[in-house]
């Protein structure tokens, strides 16, 4: 079967898994008691006024009338407007959005790099000091949850040493919005990502660490490691040239997980640092039932996560020759 | 939550309890031993338990004090007999529940002291008067009483304040006394702040450092001529039109003028007015000379056309229509614009005047009503103190002074942070990297504050108060003595002095003692006394069986 | 360490002495490994602090066992507000007075109770899915899987919080939300070992002799996964714990069970981290090693059950 | 001048009962151009003594005695970096037994090549390298395009010639072949074996042919060294060693593989099991599965005795080349040899021989 009947057949799956997910989360929302006017009620808004807000809203129409407008508004490309920001929920959402996805990404990023480097080492240096220390060290990592690792480097990082900001993506003052560059390249950005970088970083090098340690124990058994090392190559070459490369194929099938994992996460590490991402847009959203933006940050974070798993499919026919399409 | 909540906690009690381990085990946390006290003899043949209380209280997470109170008063109720069934619950799940759906029998909230509400009208018409009971409306409890209606009627066409305040006085008698809701305190206290990097801070009463006056008094010494503030939770929008949460409006009114602005104490001043509004006819005419040295933030002046668009626009709006309907007709001459009403309406000044910010009509001239609320002025075009800069939501708001205005501020820039929490805020304040913070921070602070000389906390005093709210419609709280008792078991002392640390004041009527001239100081009072309690269910006709479970008495 | 059980009703007597012996050298395997040993200890600590935290009343022998809480975890002003530790108060006391030790030893309960449902009605569920889509297989399977990428799509906190919002935050509802997300890697991992033992002659032999598809299922492929799935029970149990504790942290939790992640909730709303250390590292330190010690009792059974599959997440 | 000298090489593995002592005190040397065959059952060390040379083991080997002069240089003092840099693969290469596992999965064939010519030869560019390969790939007789294919697209036969042409990419002076044609079926095996000796034959390069199948040595190897135990019980050139062997061991070899000409030659093999190299002790290791085993063969260590030029053996019976070589003939001799300890000798019964269980020491790690 060659790849583009691979794809074809997966994007297909994909259509499906999303309205599947789509589905579920709209009938989710519309159990959750309460409706957007709630938080108004208590500063002023009248019956009268909430009535109307009401039916501007829509809310009142029978949930299949609401699903269809629904579904109809989506295929174009349109979210909708947020309840409660009255603004189309892209111009809110897209920034966050990008907010998670730099903040996650690049602890997903230093989580793998660290993984592959000490994963490898780990295992080349078997039955060491070194293996089982790293051992211990990445099953503490991965048993700490991810709101108390934020606390430990707060109290440690920010309220004792003081060389890290509390808190917030940026000094106050500057500059606001601009293009991706100016909002994530300039130092002052990079310092206040540090810490809750490194907070998922801890949490998540555990698996791909320990995942590569393993996949590395059998590889080294293999005749071709032997002969590269008689070929006279360089230690590290033979290492993360030949071995590694070969062990890092089975950590690309759980990168999708760990995107997933990561998502989740990212709620606790946004509130701990005050990190203006998607996860806690998403929980503003639910607790003042404004389903339009909780939709999209459902949304946006499951199409990560499937799309993630297309691309680790992809990644692993690349990175493997010895797979075809099955 | 849903009402099938009520019933599953009681499961969830038990199999939290005896479910995992598999024996009879008593779980921590759910009352151990009632101690006997003295019950009084109640009636001897003893009819049905009295139903449990469905008491719906705020989580942690949302007020960290008011949920200890809950918890507090919980265990009393229970201590007197009751069976009671906490539900905590997120604040908007909350207000749904028991202020739309009425489906509570008692409910924790507070309401908020704004100082638009320190005229009496919200506490005592609002709240109280049997027209507001329907689903929505203010009076929770639904709480009707004939002789308290008139009152309430009356005092709002009591253009005399002397008179108007016996009305009031009477009205928190009758309140005092039927206790539809448990007033427990005023929850004033502190908000802290940079003393090294801020200082000409005021705040006022009701508000404390989020007042508009504090906004524009507050005077940065650090140099960099910027003062940042902390609030925890983000601006919904900047849009007058649209219906204004308590943050919204701290920083609207910073955009746009109203005629009238109330003042530290409570009471409107002249503002965009020159002075004092001529009343005539008794009260149904006000008549209001406006300055003539006022500019937009664009530059165009602002005229009498203006004032007049803007109350022609409010009276379209679906969203404020109402809150301008008792005027019946405008006119303008020169400087002067006359409102003519259709009855008296005591609260007109501090209520209309004090609350409409005037609009320029070159930017919303041509909206036509239905958009208004959505309507998106990219830079918020107002006549007030500070002109709108840029904001990016759940990050920063840049507001800096507009000079020409004829009260500017007294900082060049002014930036609002939206936290996560309250904690996280003081992080950013003692990181400094905030100069004070819009919200009452714990105890554990209070005395980290006074160890850090950078830092000081400014007192305020509260009009709001904390409540509970008894549902009139259901069976037994239409029984004024079972509210009485279950007032007499809340612990205002305790919450005040210990879980608030001595932040606020306990307070026993609908309005609150920093109020002083509404205040009546004599109502009777419903402070923590269990016997007390306990006597007023015995003298109704309720008794106790041997568990000490409160039943209805055979004959009620 | 999967073996080949004998197919006939008679060998099912055998069948059981084999499983023993099979739990004997699986116990083994401790004997030899640290971590493992570490990990056994710890929880054993923990299983006996957590039964014994409270005092439990047994009613027909009216008898009351003293629980190892020095004071009622709830009662307020035990001590005064946030003290160091001190002789009366080991570990200090919490804002309002409570102390802290207590809540720590009150605690463990509910740790216990949320990992151990958690972890052990997850599995029931992933394993029926796994050996049911990989019997089956066909549309049965597609649809299965399907069912479980989705719940692979959905990530784990946000969906509690908002089925917490519906149906209120109790202990039951946390358990159910943490179970429809964690059973999906053990559906996949079973599925995976059900196809292989599939082809095994031993199932061929079963099917000859005409036994019907669930007793093939649960009585013969079942037996051999099972070592599978207690590996992923045990990884369950920590992660379901870590559940817990990150919604107790962002206030969804129970609040008639005092969790550990309740505890450090309580810390962070109080702002007090910085001054009571006492209250806000014991839980944090609590929960890592009960993980931890989780996590080291399932790599050592990794080793045994199955050391070419490698654990995933 | 001998390319190779090894003097008494001791080469032992970390276990857990002490010291496997795989290669104990072996001495051989090499002349340039010259084949020599190690012959022996699997476990015998023929493999460690061969990878010992350039110190190929995993982390629990050691040197523990010896000397390996390699054209004037002495490798053992020189540093892991010096020996990957000088020797390895430039000077002595090696053709593992499957090839196919010998290459790395994931990159092809060509860039393999490529990268261990331009890691060796400063100055060679990519496209060079590319063409020496392709020249390689010609030589040995596979497609030259096919140096863009991956590992797994070569057939058994095609991927050992591929290691071939990777073993002699940088012309070496010595090719270590660990049992080259083992893993192929027979018809493939003689060509490889050929297609081996020309290229040798044509760089002059001298080969060390590790094996267990006699019939391979016989066709290829100039000399054969018999190992076992560790030790070169007898060493002669090819000629001596299959026609007038004077070791029991290599007479019992010798039996184990059939003559294709002589039809009704039985089968014998040799009983009982490799021995245990943790602690040999004194005598000659052979003794317990030996059946001319005598008193002094169990005493005292056989020395390596030159009977004919070039022609040693370890055996005190060596001298009675004509009785051993007639009755090392019949089955019987080896049936009802006594196997086992030494006072079963004594007594005439049988023993069965516990031996330690043969586990694959030579090269397998010794733990996990």
């Amino acid at each position: 079967m060659g790849l583009r009947e691979f794809v074809v057949r997966r994007l297909v799956q994909l259509v499906f898994t999303f309205w599947a997910f789509f589905t579920l989360l709209f009938v989710l929302f519309r159990l959750v008691p309460g409706d957007p006017t709630s938080m108004f009620l208590l500063d002023g808004m009248t019956p009268e006024q909430r009535e109307q807000r009401i039916a501007e809203l829509g809310l009142d129409q029978p949930l299949h009338v609401q699903y269809v407008n629904y579904i109809e508004q989506l295929l174009t490309g349109d979210f909708g407007q947020s309840f409660i920001y009255r603004e189309p929920v892209i111009d809110i959402i897209v920034v966050r959005f990008m907010n998670t996805i730099v903040l996650m990404g690049t602890a997903l990023f230093f989580a793998y790099l660290i993984g592959v480097t000490f994963g490898a080492l780990m295992g080349w240096w078997r039955g060491s000091r070194f293996e089982r220390g790293g051992i211990i060290v990445t099953l503490v990592a991965r048993s700490s949850p991810e709101f108390w690792v934020g606390i430990v480097l707060l109290s440690v990082f920010v309220f004792w040493l003081g060389w890290f900001p509390s808190s917030g993506m940026r000094t106050t003052g500057g500059e606001l919005g601009g293009g991706f560059i100016q909002r994530y390249g300039s130092i002052d950005f990079l310092r206040h990502l540090f810490l809750p970088a490194l907070t998922g970083a801890i949490v998540y090098l555990a698996t791909p660490t320990l995942l590569m340690r393993s996949t590395m124990l059998d590889v080294l058994k293999a005749d071709f490691v032997e002969i590269k090392k008689a070929e006279g190559l360089p230690e590290m070459t033979v290492l993360y040239k030949h071995a590694a490369r070969n062990s890092v194929l089975p950590l690309v099938t759980v990168m999708a997980i760990a995107t997933g994992a990561a998502m989740g996460g990212s709620v606790v590490i946004e509130t701990v640092f005050n990190w203006p991402g998607m996860g806690r847009e998403m929980v503003r959203a639910v607790n003042t039932n404004d389903y339009p933006i909780a939709m999209a940050a459902f949304f946006l974070m499951g199409s990560v996560v499937i799309l993630m798993n297309f691309v680790a499919d992809l990644a692993y026919v690349y990175l493997d020759p010895r797979v075809e399409y099955e | 939550m849903s009402s099938g909540n009520h019933s599953r906690r009681k499961f969830i009690r038990a199999a939290g309890a005896a479910g995992a381990a598999g024996f009879a085990v008593s779980v921590a946390g759910c009352a151990d031993e009632t101690d006997e006290g003295t019950t009084p003899d109640g009636a001897d043949e003893l009819g049905e338990p009295v139903e449990s209380i469905q008491f719906l209280g705020p989580t942690a997470g949302v007020n960290a004090f008011r949920n200890e109170l809950a918890s507090v008063t919980a265990e009393n109720w229970e201590e007197i007999g009751f069976d009671v069934d906490l539900n905590e619950m997120e604040f908007g799940a909350q207000v749904d529940q028991a202020v739309v759906q009425q489906d509570f029998d008692a409910s924790l909230l507070g309401w908020g002291g704004t100082p638009e509400r320190i005229d009496p009208h919200t506490f005592i018409y609002d709240m109280h008067h049997s027209d507001n009971t329907g689903q929505g409306g203010r009076n929770t409890p639904g709480y009707s009483n004939p002789e308290y209606d008139d009152l309430a009627d009356l005092q709002v066409t009591q253009p005399d304040e002397n008179e108007r305040q016996e009305t009031v006085y009477e009205a928190q008698e009758i309140i005092a006394r039927e206790q539809p809701r448990t007033y427990i305190a005023n929850e004033g206290g502190v908000h802290p702040y940079a003393g090294s990097r801020v200082e000409n801070i005021d705040p006022t009463l009701g508000e404390g450092l989020n007042s508009f006056w504090n906004m524009i008094s507050v005077t940065p010494t650090d140099g960099d001529g910027t003062v940042t503030m902390g609030y925890p939770s983000e601006i919904i929008s900047l849009n007058p039109m649209q219906d204004l949460a308590t943050p919204d409006r701290q920083f609207v009114r910073l955009l746009y003028d109203q005629l009238f602005r109330i003042g530290p104490d409570g009471l409107p001043q002249p503002w965009l007015a020159t002075g004092e509004p001529v009343i005539e006819d008794d009260g149904m005419t006000y008549t209001v000379e406006i300055r003539d040295d006022v500019t937009f933030h664009d530059g165009e002046d602002l005229t009498i056309d203006d004032v007049e668009f803007t109350y022609e626009l409010y009276a379209d709006s679906p969203t404020y229509s109402g809150l301008v309907e008792v005027i019946d007709e405008i006119e303008t001459s020169g400087n002067e614009i006359t409102f003519r009403l259709g009855e008296p309406f005591a609260p007109f000044t501090a209520n209309v005047l004090g609350q409409v910010y005037v609009f320029p009509e070159h930017i919303w001239g041509d909206v036509d009503p239905e958009d208004l609320a959505d309507f998106e002025d990219p830079n918020w075009i107002g006549s007030g103190p500070f002109q709108f800069d840029d904001w990016e939501r759940q990050s920063e708001l840049q507001l800096s002074a507009f000079d020409d205005h004829f009260n500017p501020p007294n900082t060049d820039r002014f930036i609002r942070i939206p936290g996560a929490d309250v904690s996280q805020l003081i992080g950013d304040l003692e990181a400094g990297q905030i100069d004070f913070v819009g919200a009452v921070p714990q105890p554990a602070t209070l005395s980290r504050i006074e160890e850090d000389d950078d830092l000081d906390s400014a007192p305020f005093e509260d009009i709001g108060y904390v409540k509970i709210a008894y549902n009139l419609r259901r069976e037994p709280f239409d029984d004024v003595a079972i509210r009485r008792a279950l007032s007499y078991c809340v612990p205002k002392e305790e919450y005040v002095e210990f879980i608030r640390d001595g932040m606020g004041t306990v307070t026993d009527s609908t309005i609150s003692e920093h109020n002083e001239f509404w205040h009546n100081p004599d109502v009777e009072q419903f402070r923590l006394d269990l016997d007390a309690a306990r006597q007023e269910l015995a003298d109704a006709g309720y008794g106790w069986d041997d568990d000490g479970r409160l039943h209805y008495g055979a004959d009620q | 360490m999967s073996t080949d059980t004998d197919t006939t009703p008679q060998g099912a007597v055998t069948g059981l002495e084999k499983r023993i012996e099979q739990l004997r050298d699986g116990l083994g395997v401790f004997k030899g490994d640290r971590l493992g040993q570490i990990g056994i200890a710890l929880v054993l600590v923990f299983v006996f602090v957590g039964v014994f935290a409270r005092p439990i009343t047994i009613e027909f022998l009216n008898v009351t066992i003293p629980g190892l809480a020095p004071h009622d975890p709830n009662a307020r002003a035990v001590g005064g507000r946030l003290e160091p530790p001190s002789l009366a108060h080991p570990l200090g006391t919490t804002q309002l007075g409570r102390d802290v030790l207590s809540q720590l030893i009150a605690g463990t309960r509910v740790t216990l109770l949320v990992g151990s449902l958690a972890a052990f009605m997850a599995v029931f569920i992933g394993t029926n899915v796994g050996l049911i889509s990989a019997y089956y297989g066909g549309w049965v399977d597609d649809v299965l899987m399907r069912i479980t990428d989705i719940v692979y799509a959905v990530p784990f906190l946000p969906f509690a919080i908002v089925l917490v919002a519906i149906v209120g935050s109790s202990i039951v509802n946390i358990i159910g939300a943490i179970v429809l997300i964690l059973w999906r890697s053990t559906a996949r991992v079973i599925r995976s070992q059900v196809l292989s033992h599939k082809q095994r002659p031993y199932v061929e032999s079963a099917e000859a002799i005409g036994a019907s598809d669930v007793r093939i299922m649960y009585k013969h492929i079942l037996p051999n996964v099972l070592p599978l799935a207690f590996l992923y029970a045990a990884f369950a149990v920590g992660y379901a714990v870590i559940a817990e504790a990150s919604l107790s942290f962002l206030g969804f939790g129970d609040p008639n069970m005092l969790s550990w992640g309740e505890m450090i909730f309580t810390v962070y709303t109080a702002d007090a981290i910085r001054q009571a250390w006492w209250w806000v590292f014991p839980p944090g330190i609590a929960i890592t090693l009960f993980v931890m010690s989780v996590f080291f009792i399932g790599r050592t059974l990794e080793k045994v059950i199955n050391p070419e599959l490698r654990h995933q997440e | 001048m001998s390319l190779l000298e090894i003097r008494d090489l001791k080469t032992y593995y970390r276990a857990d009962g002490g010291w496997v002592r795989a290669t104990d005190g072996v001495s051989l040397s090499i002349d340039r151009g010259e084949t020599v065959g190690l012959v022996g059952e699997s476990g015998s060390g023929k493999t460690t003594l061969a990878k010992s040379i350039i110190r190929l083991f995993p982390d629990n080997a050691e040197i523990h005695g010896g000397s390996i002069d390699y054209d004037g240089t002495e490798i053992t003092d020189l540093s892991d970096k010096e020996l990957r840099r000088r020797i390895r693969w430039q000077e002595i290469s090696m053709i593992p037994q499957n090839a196919m596992n010998g290459f790395d999965p994931v990159y092809t064939v060509g860039q393999q090549i490529v990268q261990v010519i331009r890691h060796h030869e400063e100055g060679v560019s990519k496209a060079d390298a590319r063409d020496r390969a392709r020249d390689l790939f010609d030589e040995l007789g596979i497609e030259p395009d096919r140096i863009d294919d991956y590992p797994h697209q070569f057939s058994g036969g095609m991927a050992q010639r591929a290691m071939i042409a990777l073993a002699l990419a940088l012309g070496p002076s010595l090719v270590l072949a660990d049992e080259p044609t083992t893993a192929l079926d027979v018809v493939i095996q003689d060509r490889i074996l050929e297609t081996i000796k020309e290229k040798q034959a044509e760089i002059d390069s001298a080969m060390i042919m590790i094996t267990h199948d006699m019939s391979v040595v016989s066709e290829t190897c100039d000399r054969i060294a018999v190992v076992y135990g560790g030790r070169i019980v007898e060493i002669a050139d090819a000629r001596t060693i299959i026609t007038n062997p004077r070791h029991p061991y290599t007479l019992g070899l010798r039996n184990a593989f059939p003559d294709i000409s002589d039809d009704d030659q039985e089968l014998i093999s040799i009983p009982g099991t490799p021995p245990d190299l943790v602690d040999p002790g004194e005598g000659c290791r052979f003794a317990p599965r030996c059946p001319f085993a005598e008193e002094d063969c169990w005493e005292i260590t056989p020395e390596p005795q030159e009977y004919e030029p070039g022609h040693f053996v370890e055996c005190h019976r060596a001298d009675e080349i004509d009785y051993l070589q007639s009755a090392a003939g019949e089955k019987s001799t080896w049936q009802d040899a006594t196997t086992g300890d030494r006072d079963a000798v004594v007594d005439g019964g049988i023993v069965d021989t516990s031996g330690a269980d043969a586990t694959e020491t030579e090269g397998g790690s010794a733990d996990e």
